[in-house]
């Protein structure tokens, strides 16, 4: 490519009668332009000139007004390609050269009718019925429902085991008064009274409790009780304490005023 | 069917009554095939083919739509089931309802010493085997629950009186489970 | 469709293909009719009794969905009905997907002569026709696309081997990746 200087040039006005309309801006790249110079040959691909179709390449090249340079640099790589196949295919027939030019050619050829049946594929796809212009579907379709329904799980066992820890957890509440077994107050006052009545001399108070208290939380109970219930007798004026010293024996008699 | 002309007729009033996105008059039909006289003999030809099949096409208040055949419905809906396990919650709320019905919601937070959750007797409702039963004509008229025939179904029994008694539970051993994991709060505090 | 069992389920299946919003798969079918055995040849029979009619029941890329026949476009389409048009390297980059899938973009640009920008095939995407199909198991894994049941649907295709002449394309070798070597090459032969 050493006609550098024709890329300033202004664009031809008019092209001559009967010539391509040279614009690389039209082509979907070289291998679109080579294509498009074959099919000038107006013969089946299988057919074409090699030889030929990169004559008409280069000579396009070199005519080509209104080159951008990005544009025109895959055109320029394609040329420069071609010219080197040209020179490998006009020397004289070399069975050791490497890459066989035959083959680079053959390649080219699949090349380009590789791309003009794919060109003529996508033209066949576009001349089939379409959805949206030929065929249409529902447009507000009802759909299908897909009902998420949540299905519970729960056996027979599991409930009825339900119901028997409820009745456990309300029971086992009974189960524990009965195992801390305290005497209660009024039941201490009951006792103490009833056993004060016939002593009515000084006697002591752990004198009054009863002899067997195997259990050992069940007579600390018991105890503090009748502790509390001589305490009140002795308020109400049922009882008379007394206590030597600290911690000495209380001592526990019958008030009997008037 | 058999006169060409009809067939074209027929087809081009069945695929634009398939497109529409909207039930069709006869104006509008009209429109869209054109002057080709009487549509309705056409329309009932074509309404009186597809009866027996899965679409049938039906003319409501003078529009015309294709619609699926009314005994159909059930195949249109899929229902994905995903199965669920009952929470401790839930299984001791359906319990107590079981066996006191009708039964008020405080009386089951009375029973099971929790307080029960809105969301545990929704649970139970949408499954299917409890219902509200009245309101107690106490102050406050409360709404009371029992269970449902699916309850009674699901679990396989004739009626309420076939739920064991407690001297059944406690002969099978019911009674003297482990305390559950789930400890009960002091009434009034929330479940979960 | 004479046996009551099948024309049961020929109506079932009649009422779900209607009513679906998207093609429907066997697998689709299957699961709103229940189990029933093989649906293919209800379909298929369906499909016959369906094609002289003005809609038709198709299958595009295992997917059976109702639309109205391919004839009868010009009754349905509408003033403001615009088909987007593909642009020519849009139609091209189709065309070498569909008959060379599943195709990574370096071979597309190879087969097209021309680097692909990144919006062809976005468009393509976009509108439902091409989709990527994994990586190919070569050096840089590039990712490969393949056309869609969608686009089989759009341009009224049962499959893929109803491609435009894609047996003779086959044939011909020009489907392959590399020139098929045994051509004898009339270089040069035909110079004036």
């Amino acid at each position: 490519m050493s006609e550098g200087a024709d890329f300033d040039a202004p664009v031809r006005a008019s092209p001559p009668p009967g010539t391509l309309v040279l614009q690389l801006g039209s082509w979907e790249g070289p291998l679109d332009l080579l294509l498009t110079l074959a099919r000038a040959q107006k013969v089946d691909l299988a057919q074409i000139s090699i030889l030929a179709l990169v004559d008409q390449y280069l000579d396009f090249i070199r005519e080509a007004k209104a080159l951008s340079l990005e544009l025109a640099a895959d055109y320029l790589v394609m040329a420069a390609w071609l010219a080197y196949l040209k020179s490998l295919l006009l020397l004289p027939k070399d069975p050791e050269a490497e890459p066989d030019p035959a083959e680079l050619a053959l390649k080219l050829q699949f090349q380009l009718q590789r791309l003009e049946a794919m060109r003529e594929a996508g033209q066949a796809l576009l001349a089939r019925p379409q959805l949206g212009w030929d065929m249409f579907r529902r447009p507000n379709p009802e759909g299908l429902a897909e009902d998420r329904r949540a299905v519970y799980d729960c056996s027979y066992y599991d409930l009825l085991s339900a119901y028997g820890a409820i009745t456990a957890r309300r029971t086992r509440s009974v189960h524990v008064v009965r195992r801390r077994a305290v005497m209660a107050l009024d039941e201490a006052m009951e006792r103490l009274e009833h056993l004060l009545g016939r002593s009515l001399d000084w006697t002591e108070l752990s004198r009054f409790l009863p002899g067997d208290l195997r259990d050992e939380s069940y007579a600390r109970s018991v105890l503090a009780s009748s502790f509390v219930a001589a305490l009140e007798l002795t308020r109400q004026g049922k009882a008379t304490l007394s206590q030597g010293a600290a911690f000495a024996p209380i001592l526990l008699k019958a008030r009997h005023d008037g | 069917m058999d006169d060409p002309q009809d067939l074209a007729l027929t087809r081009a009033l069945e695929a634009i009554l398939f497109a529409a996105d909207a039930p069709l008059t006869l104006t509008d039909l009209t429109r869209h095939v054109g002057e080709r006289g009487d549509l309705l003999p056409a329309l009932r030809a074509l309404a009186a083919s597809y009866a027996p099949r899965g679409i049938n096409l039906v003319e409501r208040g003078g529009r015309w739509q294709f619609q699926t055949a009314p005994d159909l419905g059930h195949f249109l809906r899929t229902a994905r089931e995903t199965v669920k396990k009952l929470s401790r919650a839930g299984v001791e709320t359906l319990a107590v309802i079981a066996y006191h019905e009708p039964v008020t919601r405080p009386e089951i937070e009375d029973i099971r010493g929790v307080a029960v959750s809105g969301g545990t007797i929704d649970v139970l409702m949408a499954a299917g085997w409890v219902r509200p039963a009245g309101r107690r004509e106490t102050p406050g008229r409360p709404l009371q629950y029992a269970t449902t025939p699916e309850f009674l179904a699901h679990f396989n029994l004739a009626s309420r009186r076939d739920l064991p008694g407690l001297a059944d539970l406690k002969a099978a051993g019911l009674l003297d489970r482990e305390p559950p994991r789930e400890v009960p709060l002091p009434l009034g505090g929330r479940e979960e």
